[in-house]
């Protein structure tokens, strides 16, 4: 299981590979499933031009451990692995990653949406846009991942 | 007492401040509420504040120790 | 929207980035949900040492592309990518891929689990597995993964 | 008629055969039922047996015309 905060553009699919080559047993897992949030360049009907993310260093990574403990609680889980992007981000660079391995697809299917929904609205992070007239908005709100 | 308290987000903007060290005075058991007033003076805490106490998300009522970190920040919006 | 059948190891990794790169406009996406099922090296209690996925070509091809299709109306998605594995395959090898584009991770995750039990259930794939005695069985009855 | 009938997986080994071509009565309404009668003589269908004309999923009712693709194969098991 693994928590990792990067300051700098990751690429979300290498990740998951090196994940896999490092900590998994070739043959023990059966399914995958994995969730990558990138950033758009429209937001509530706003041309977005940059973003920048902030977060609690310290609580974000004991936070976001917490709710991979739930997930291993609550499904037969291999392994999981969580990358959120911290600083200066660009629209079309990764923001988030979630991944998680189990035996099945249904524990593997679950766990990674409920570790996306978890951080969501539990995980200390925030989002500030900078539009194309160079004005700046923290986003309020996350969006309901169940109704949007 | 002493007390690490930390703003983040858009409420580190709105006070000007990220982090500060306050003394209290140690006779008094003191909250989250309580500390927040000595920092912020007037200006009522606003209803969406999430509150934290050493990395675990707290209430206004909780209790703050001799040592302890406190935070405040505007509800989450990552991923 | 692309439909893969494919006779060799697949990095399915690598076929996300590349389908991404080709297909996908940066900025465009906001959630990106995949699935990735690998060949385990035991199943229903028994060592298995490696499997032929038999199909039927034309028919698998236009099945996949139709549920594709029941998911395009189902869902507002950007993309879709399938890629499945087909002939000889050992442990720790990929055997299917899937892949969902869209604004928002409702629609991604949604659809990217319909594709797979829909896959599951009505495309034309049968595994015959190789146990580690050399006796060979063909795969009775696929897991629910709602279920498994 | 002539119509191409097609097995899969274990009905491929079971029959001995993966593809042949034959010709029906053409003054007959052919059926898929009619199809596997005539392929697999005595041999009931199987239960669980799925069926497909030109590459969509039928019935042993589905009505079978001149040129068409039958095939016969057990429950899918892929992903």
């Amino acid at each position: 299981m693994a928590v990792i905060i990067c300051e700098a553009a990751f690429d979300p699919w290498q990740a998951v590979q090196n994940h896999q080559n490092s900590q998994l047993a070739d043959g023990q897992y059966g399914a995958t499933a994995t969730f990558v949030g990138t950033m758009r360049d429209f937001n509530e009907g706003d041309d977005v031009c940059a973003m920048t993310l902030e977060h609690y260093p310290g609580m974000t990574e004991a936070q976001l451990e917490q709710i991979i403990d739930e997930a291993k609680n609550s499904w037969p889980l291999q392994d999981a692995l969580v990358v959120h992007r911290v600083g200066e981000i660009l629209p079309g660079e990764p923001i988030v990653l979630v991944a998680c391995w189990s035996a099945h697809r249904a524990a593997a299917f679950d766990a990674c949406r409920f570790l996306m929904e978890a951080l969501k609205s539990r995980a200390p992070f925030w989002k500030k846009e900078t539009l194309t007239d160079n004005s700046q908005r923290w986003v309020e709100k996350n969006t309901d991942g169940y109704s949007h | 007492m002493t007390v690490n308290v930390k703003f983040f987000a858009s409420m580190r903007e709105t006070l000007g401040q990220s982090e500060l060290r306050i003394d209290i005075d140690t006779d008094t058991e003191q909250t989250v509420a309580g500390v927040w007033a000595q920092v912020a003076g007037e200006k009522p805490m606003p209803d969406n504040t999430v509150c934290a106490v050493n990395h675990t998300q707290a209430t206004p009522e909780s209790v703050v120790k001799d040592g302890d970190e406190v935070a405040f920040f505007p509800p989450v919006t990552g991923g």
